[in-house]
């Protein structure tokens, strides 16, 4: 077992934690959250499971991270710009089919 | 309320079963295709074998602006596309002014002057230490962000034009030099030979500027008030 | 003269051009529509570039950097990309010259709707011509990006809720996707798709990323029952942008799911099967709720959930009779792309002229605006499958591929997925002739809007006259 | 085992453990906040993976600028109760405006 194996497992992991939450939470700034958790998941995957084979470090795929993490600090700012227009065009920031839910935290309402 | 165990709306066991499911199957799934087969070897030797003619002693900034710097203009597209999204859900949610905390003014009174350092090193280092322009913009958009929310800041009347003129930038400059350098037979963003270095400072040094203004754009949450 | 024309790198130009014009645009966002309409042309021009490139030279490559695959990335336009990048510029200019004059009662939107389309542009043209699974990955997110701000440029709650849904589902797919290049990199050691396609050697480690990846580009499609997330967003967009939505956006993801088709062809009987039952369901689903809606716009939008069904008929089709099959679905997917954009386009005039867009009282629209329902009733002609149309063509293929094959069950769908579909155009023309009750206002519709909608419903129809020279292109690409 | 992937299992189990946290606590603030760290702990494990520039990206855009959005947001949504947690954290962001 390698390192490069255990943190490709970590992005795994990280992934069905993130989709989990996607799918069952339903407050959007934690849809949100949940969006960036799968997301670096998915770029350990890319760098782990590259970095497999051992030998030197393969810098492609950590620029393609930062690609990654790029895009995905562009699309997080225009969730959290829409999660707020949200709220504040119908009081809630949850979409209409979990309107009815508890949004399990504090700041629900 | 229909029972005590489960709120209206609430997810129920069945779809919690279903994609748990799901999730275990796709795990399995990369987990066999992880450890299943060969691993293949990657592109460490051809980047390096390439990088002497690059531009940059740092691979990984070799990569981002030579290599697969389409990809990178891509990507400051993307950026660009977000804060031109954002400003088009409407004009900024006001930000209300309060007395900061003495805490806060300190902090930022070492930490503001500091950042354009922290960002040119960043940015001068980049090319053969890790750093480079989105480290770099990310630290003068964190300086900026500061700035907004320490209070200590003429009223938020962002100018506009030239917000927008700072912002594509970055995108701007970029597509400028990889169109600039076709005539002559090459391709797109193919630095003439002796020139990747200074071409490469010049589209970093832009997009640097860009980043930090998109970011801080996109923390402001929508167009500034003066925008049509 | 031609030369220095013919000289010009058009497969860059097709992709910087666009980005060009919505930096413009978004800098000078008072003179927002005739930059943005000056870049649409542009754009198109560019892609018409291409086009005659491929016709003249045949299939094009690029190595963007001077480096070539693996270390760097490479452009190609083959049939296939010509046939999209072509279907982009004729519905992207209808709808640019229809936006136009659309957005002149919205000052305030305007300056905001063209930046985000040329960006979109710009996503589709680099899309249709990329060769890099990786750099795919990023004009997915540059496309989803912009096609979300642009359904909620609307700014109401319900557009705002649909746009958020579709981030989402957009996001969700995109990183399905990028797992699968993460795990194709770690087995092979290269993102290039011609690279991929020689070293790949079929089993797990093919087949659980191309897995991700065409899961993630389904969500992205909206096949059944991954389409919930379609009707609202194309439904309660502004009509420019729902014809850009359902005609363009939808068939970028499902370009892509037939280029790694093309590039890996997977072996088995499975995967095809349950693509093609999924697109039955999609049919039926699709049909039977836009039989159902009040409002046009979401019959129209349900419609095109039906009509994505159709195109992946074509994967259990394709196992004897591959060219046939594949010819089809293509052919499909552009007739849509041009029927859809229509539907929106006269969709959005009858709502500018009204003011509202119930079906049951379109109150004798017809007499005042006769163009526009011809506009309809021609792209529903194209939409159900009747001959000349292109949508025609699409399926007369796909019904000859399953009858060659004995197929018999899938024929059937395909026939009554048609009676379907002009049951629900029926519908509207029907109200469309008939005096409502109610009073409603009335408004002036500009002439553009009317006629850019005509022609692209008659550009549907035409498609079928010119199949005998558009199919050949594919020669090559298919499988 | 040798000290280095003891390390690294340890620093993957605190990373799992913290986007649990973020994704299931019960409190948005709380979740937020984990999430930053989260960012922190992640780029720990870039360094780790060898990948120092991925790291300053990770710490500045990932945990930093993420974070700030998220905390502005999370500051701006409507509705709020005055006893909020952490309220003497992001002591500027006190808007409670609706628009």
């Amino acid at each position: 077992m390698s390192s490069a194996l255990l943190y490709a497992g970590a992005g795994m992991g990280l992934l069905l934690v993130g989709v989990w939450a996607l799918v069952l939470r339903a407050h959007l700034l934690r849809k949100v959250l949940a969006i960036n958790v799968m997301g670096s998941g998915a770029f350990l995957l890319l760098v782990g499971a590259g970095a497999m084979g051992g030998g030197p470090v393969d810098p492609v795929p950590q620029a393609m991270v930062i690609t990654g993490i790029v895009v995905s600090i562009s699309a997080t700012a225009l969730a959290l710009a829409l999660v707020l227009r949200i709220a504040y065009a119908t009081g809630k920031a949850a979409l209409p089919e979990d309107r009815e839910r508890d949004l399990m935290d504090r700041e629900g309402r | 309320m229909s029972s005590a165990s489960r709120p209206p709306g609430e997810p129920g066991l069945l779809l919690r079963a279903v994609l748990a499911l799901l999730l275990l199957a796709a795990a399995a799934g990369v987990a066999l295709a992880l450890v299943a087969g060969q691993v293949a070897p990657g592109l460490s030797g051809a980047v390096a074998a390439a990088l002497p003619d690059s531009g940059a002693s740092n691979p990984v900034t070799a990569v981002l602006l030579n290599f697969r710097g389409y990809d990178t203009l891509l990507e400051m597209a993307v950026l660009t596309a977000a804060v031109v999204g954002v400003w088009s859900l409407g004009p900024a949610p006001r930000i209300r002014e309060t007395e900061p905390s003495p805490v806060l003014l300190g902090m930022n009174s070492v930490l503001i002057p500091l950042a354009p350092l922290i960002c040119a090193y960043l940015l001068w280092a980049g090319s053969s230490r890790p750093g480079g322009a989105f480290q770099a913009g990310a630290v003068l958009a964190a300086a900026g962000v500061l700035f907004i929310i320490s209070g200590r800041r003429p009223a938020v009347h962002l100018p506009a034009a030239p917000m927008s003129w700072g912002i594509v930038a970055g995108l701007g400059v970029f597509l400028a030099v990889a169109l600039a350098v076709m005539p002559g037979g090459r391709e797109l963003l193919e630095y003439p030979r002796g020139l990747a270095g200074a071409l490469i400072l010049l589209v970093e040094t832009a997009a640097t500027v860009s980043i930090a203004l998109i970011l801080a754009g996109l923390f402001i949450g929508g167009r500034p008030e003066d925008e049509p | 003269m031609s030369t220095w024309l013919a000289a010009l790198p058009w497969m860059v130009l097709a992709i910087a051009i666009p980005l060009l014009g919505a930096l413009a645009a978004f800098v000078q966002p008072r003179r927002a529509q005739v930059i943005g309409l000056s870049f649409s042309f542009l754009t198109a021009g560019a892609a018409v570039g291409v086009v005659l490139d491929f016709i003249t030279l045949g299939p094009q490559q690029h190595a963007v950097g001077g480096w070539g695959a693996p270390l760097g990335i490479d452009l190609v336009a083959d049939g296939l990309s010509i046939l999209m990048l072509g279907m982009s510029a004729v519905v992207g200019v209808a709808v640019s010259i229809y936006a136009r004059a659309y957005f002149v009662p919205y000052p305030d939107k305007a300056p905001r709707f063209w930046p985000l389309w040329l960006f979109l542009w710009a996503a589709l043209n680099a899309l249709f011509q990329s060769a890099d699974v990786f750099n795919l990955y990023v004009t997915l997110e540059l496309m989803g990006l912009s096609a979300v701000a642009l359904v909620a440029l609307t700014g109401s709650g319900p557009a705002l809720w649909g746009a958020m849904r579709y981030l989402l589902v957009s996001l969700l797919g995109s990183l399905a996707y990028l797992v699968g290049v993460a795990l194709l990199y770690h087995a092979y050691g290269t993102v290039d798709l011609t690279l991929l396609a020689e070293r790949a050697d079929g089993g797990l480690q093919l087949a659980v990323p191309l897995g991700a990846m065409i899961a993630g580009l389904l969500l992205k499609t909206g096949l059944f029952p991954f389409h919930v997330w379609l009707p609202p967003a194309h439904g309660s967009a502004r009509a420019p942008v729902s014809a850009l939505l359902s005609g363009l956006v939808v068939k970028a993801s499902f370009y892509l799911v037939l280029r790694l088709w093309f590039t890996f062809v997977p072996e088995g009987e499975g995967l095809p099967l349950l693509l093609g039952c999924l697109g039955a369901a999609a049919i039926f689903w699709g049909s039977i709720q836009a039989l159902r809606q009040k409002r046009l716009k979401l019959l129209v939008a349900y419609s095109t959930v039906a009509q994505l069904g159709y195109l992946f008929i074509a994967f259990p089709l394709a196992g004897l009779e591959p060219q046939m099959a594949w010819s089809g679905s293509i052919y499909l997917a552009l007739s849509h792309a041009f029927a859809k954009g229509a539907m929106f386009l006269a969709a959005g005039a009858i709502m500018t002229q009204g003011g509202h867009d119930e079906i049951d009282e379109l109150d004798l629209v017809v007499d005042r605006m006769p163009l526009t329902l011809a506009a309809f009733a021609l792209a529903g002609i194209s939409l159900a499958g009747l001959p000349p149309s292109g949508g025609f063509v699409g399926k007369w293929l796909l019904l000859e591929s399953a009858m060659a094959q004995g197929k018999g069950i899938w024929a059937a769908i395909i026939i009554v997925g048609g009676l379907l579909t002009a049951t629900y155009v029926f519908r509207v023309l029907g109200f469309a002739f008939t005096r409502s009750e109610h009073h409603h206002e009335r408004h002036e519709v500009p002439a553009a809007m009317e006629w850019t909608a005509l022609l692209l419903a008659l550009g549907a129809v035409l498609l079928g006259f010119v199949a005998p020279w558009a199919l050949p292109l594919l020669d090559g690409v298919l499988p | 085992m040798n000290p280095g992937l003891l390390f690294d299992a340890v620093l993957v189990t605190v990373l799992l453990w913290v986007a649990w946290a973020a994704l299931a606590s019960r409190d948005l603030f709380r979740g937020i906040v984990l999430f930053i760290a989260f960012g922190l702990v992640l780029s720990m494990g870039w360094v780790r993976l060898g990948a120092p520039d991925v790291a300053l990206a990770e710490a500045a855009i990932g945990a930093g600028i993420a974070g700030a959005l998220l905390l502005a947001t999370w500051a701006r949504l409507p509705g709020k109760t005055e006893e909020r947690p952490g309220d003497d954290l992001e002591g500027q962001e006190r808007d409670h405006e609706q628009r």
